[in-house]
């Protein structure tokens, strides 16, 4: 069976899902199980003392989801190791979506940081999956220091825009020994299917679902883009062709042949 | 005496323990992870962590995020 | 339930599949099967005496299909009416895929004589599907003179190219009283995909199916990626951002907030 | 007598009908569509069609196409 | 050297400029000197009695330039050769710029309507440049009735999308035996010189300079690119590659050789 | 005047043109003098002992051009910098293009090495420019070691596939406090003049002008799209539109308004 | 009496010609072109057409367009 | 006694100072940079520079590159 392969562990869904910006936890609960993802991400943020609210990990079955924390809002390596240590110390596996964004507006990744925390926290045991900039070195150099993905962007963070960083990501891929999971930027179901279509091992998917006028639905549009991406893939794409080819015969008409 | 939980101060009693504090202000042990002067802890040394005044706590918990 | 119509008729499938180029009919049978589309289209042409060969129609089961002869080969009106009438002498429902293609190099339609030949068909009673250009007044031309469908291309035949015409067809979808389905040019399921987040109400497939190299897998990929842009049409998409927007919180971090 | 079947020649017998042409070159009339000098003709008309020499006959079928 | 040559009359230039849109005649008259423009397109409408305004012609030196009268405004083809007719009443040559919009919102350009006036003009002795969507077999109807260049819309007009319809364009040009004026949704200097680069043999331009911050500066820009795209075009393009090839040697290092 | 300075040193040309893959000596000056660059980039190789060419430099006035070396061939930090001092010490000003591409495929730049060699160069007193992918956050760093300019690849090198990191520069644009040079990947003069448009601060083309049919042609309509780009940002380009917008007027028909 | 001038009546005097009314226009004759009953006039014309009661007159001139 | 230049032996009077090499292998002094024992040498250190057996020199100039 086509399954997804992290530091050793197995998932038969290539689609992960963020659990940022919605409206409900029940509506976010609903989300995450419309989309057949297995892997959600989610933040560690001071609590609200005094305010007590619905706690998030309530509404979500950690026999069936591997819950990745995130190290959002970490401006460079130091921060980004403080807060994988927290996660852990909550109670999670050791596994940590890293991320570095010291630029507020953008919001995009720090290369030199996010190799300098990804270095310290494999030594120490973590699972890593940075989010990076598209950028093929980069990938590799992480690779070197034993990170479990690489999560390369297709656009700014919540932008929608897709697959921006198209030939760069696919260079990634080519070069890559780990699995490569596009994250930040896809917008539509379209973007992610041409993400798995060009090889990527999985996709990460947050914003688009959180603001579609039906969240499930977009989140089971995900599912099934994500699968007919990966089978693109393993079926074979044909090539572009500079001019048409028919798809009817060009013999047989009505008429002498010349 | 007084300690700064989250860069908030907060009245807690002497002696108080982190596990004193967790419960005082109503939150489930199960769901947080605590920095204590900067030293993350484990949720066994929530018992026997006894703070002084002036401490710095950080609690921590999971929300939504990407 | 969420159902194509096309002049009176449902189809829960909005994937409309093409036979030519397939090894054989066996290879063509399952490929459609797995492809989940229940209008298949075929080509007309003299048959080769003397040489039996298996008959297409064998290995179509028209009670799941509905049979879509085209008029491939036409160079003009004169000759696309005679080939849907042969069609439906040859006991086809009286729906035609209108095609008229002078150019032998890139197969493009004409668009003069392609209303021509709709206008005499549809007085024929004719239920008439034709293969446009991606022109917004002629679509409006040929729906005045009542066809059932427009189909316009996204890309030269066989190409693979994708949805080169998205702009046009943008305006074709907004206009349309009729449904609008994609054809030629889809290469890949996210093509597919990307057509129907636009609105399209349905879309064409042949090429990129038996060129892949499991031709199966790859029409159940486009099978899901059609269901993944409808749904994700009516979910409703988000907008392009130019700046980032943050999918965890922006508050809460492990410092003082300024 | 000869008639033009697809644009080649074909020797038939002469009153020959579209059925008995049908039946010599051993197709199978419900997967066919024939135009006789141009008309086309319904199934119905097989039968009752008799060809003269030099007649023109086209006859089709179905096959893969996009 | 290099001319472009429409219905045996030469040109240095190959930016036609538009007319419309300016905030004053000066201004006008001053972009169009700027883009070295000598084709300068204007429309036909009725005078304002009694608001006697400055006269457009007062401003444009015929000796230079040479006035392409459009029909804009014409929704069919019997309007078209009205206002065709009238343009050359008033004193014109008999070029026409032939634009028939049915469509309010989207001013795309009618197939139909078109190929019917053009060929009314064409017998009545204009010289027609038809305004038209990025249709190869369209453009070649309308060179077989004797039109002098066809003019493909790169995306509707006044939209700044650039080359949306190269695809479409790039085979008009490969097909044609007239010249090639891309017209339309130019939005930028790198849109013209990109439409010049592909083979176009002239392009035509309005908006974009009209909503210039700076429009003789913007006018100028558009020249230069146009000159730039052509002669990138003359010299002779390289292709695209899949890989990197490096512009530096890739011996001699500072290091044993493998 | 609009000139471009780099490091208190001022530029009329915006154009920085490189020297490598030239049939010969003759043809390489010829072009760089049809491109109108003021800065050229060379490379240093062993000498090749035994065998005495005609020297590169006895054909580049350094009166007129900056020569620039880089450090083509270094594969890290250490590398590049003692390429930088051997071109040094060779009789250059200390102006450096940075290149530290590990990868033979590629030849994608290193973002770890290529800050440490910039970090130790600026130290040494070297006008740094050094060669980056497209990655904002990258940038940055480097302005605060103090950098001279950016030189984000608009593609792989060689590739001649234009801006294909189009909004990761956009970006670096909006955040720079040095001039931002687009090198690489630039294949036409269209991709330069929207490189420019986009708001770069000069672009460096090599293997697209190396590589034409007319190396000089090309050079000059590289120069002339340069000037195109530059001018239309400072003129200042208009949006793209959904709609069309009309050029010509919307009243005033041969018709009754309504 | 009255005519129509671009859709609005105008009053002009009884046996006024094309040049009359242009005059009394203020328009330039050299800028303009006329439909006089959906008949183009040429400029010849002008002054040896006399308009009746409710004739129709279109008069146009070139303006900015692209 | 021999030394090595850009990888490659190359046999030169005992005492052969850089200068010396240099105009050995017919090189222009002003377009090459040259790397003795992998220390960069200054035009005038080339003078004073007296080579031994083994050392290793790089000769390096500028060629075209982008």
């Amino acid at each position: 069976m086509d399954e997804l392969i992290i530091a050793g562990r197995s998932f038969r869904s290539r689609l992960m899902v963020g659990t940022g910006k919605f409206s409900s936890n029940a509506q976010m609960a609903a989300t995450i199980a419309a989309s057949g993802g297995e892997i959600v991400t989610v933040a560690l943020r001071r609590v609200n003392v005094g305010d007590q609210q619905d706690d998030l990990l309530n509404h979500i079955d950690r026999s069936k989801y591997l819950l990745l924390p995130n190290t959002s809002g970490a401006r460079d390596a130091e921060e980004a190791v403080r807060l994988a240590r927290l996660a852990r110390a909550a109670g999670c596996d050791p596994w940590i979506k890293l991320e570095v964004t010291p630029d507020p507006y953008y919001l995009l990744p720090d290369p030199i940081e996010t190799l300098k925390a990804a270095e310290i926290l494999v030594k120490e045991g973590f699972i890593v999956l940075p989010y990076i900039n598209a950028d093929p070195v980069l990938a590799k150099h992480l690779q070197e220091v034993g990170v479990a993905t690489v999560m390369p962007l297709g656009a700014p963070i919540g932008t929608n825009k897709g697959l921006r960083t198209r030939d760069n990501i696919a260079i990634i891929i080519e070069q890559a020994i780990v699995p490569v999971v596009v994250d930040a930027g896809l917008g539509a179901p379209s973007h992610a299917a041409e993400a798995m279509e060009l090889g990527a091992d999985a996709v990460m998917v947050n914003t688009a679902m959180a603001v579609a006028g039906n969240t499930e639905m977009m989140a089971a549009a995900f599912g099934k883009a994500v699968e007919a991406g990966r089978m693109a893939y393993l079926a074979g794409l044909g090539k572009e062709q500079k001019q048409a080819v028919a798809s009817s015969p060009l013999t047989g008409f009505l008429r002498d042949e010349k | 005496m007084q300690i700064i939980v989250n860069s908030k101060p907060i009245e807690v009693a002497v002696n108080c323990t982190i596990s004193a504090l967790v419960e005082q202000l109503n939150l489930d042990i199960k769901r947080i992870a605590i920095e204590y002067n900067r030293e993350i802890l484990s949720p066994e040394q929530f018992h026997t962590t006894i703070m002084n005044d002036n401490d710095c706590i950080e609690i921590v918990n999971f929300v939504g995020g990407g």
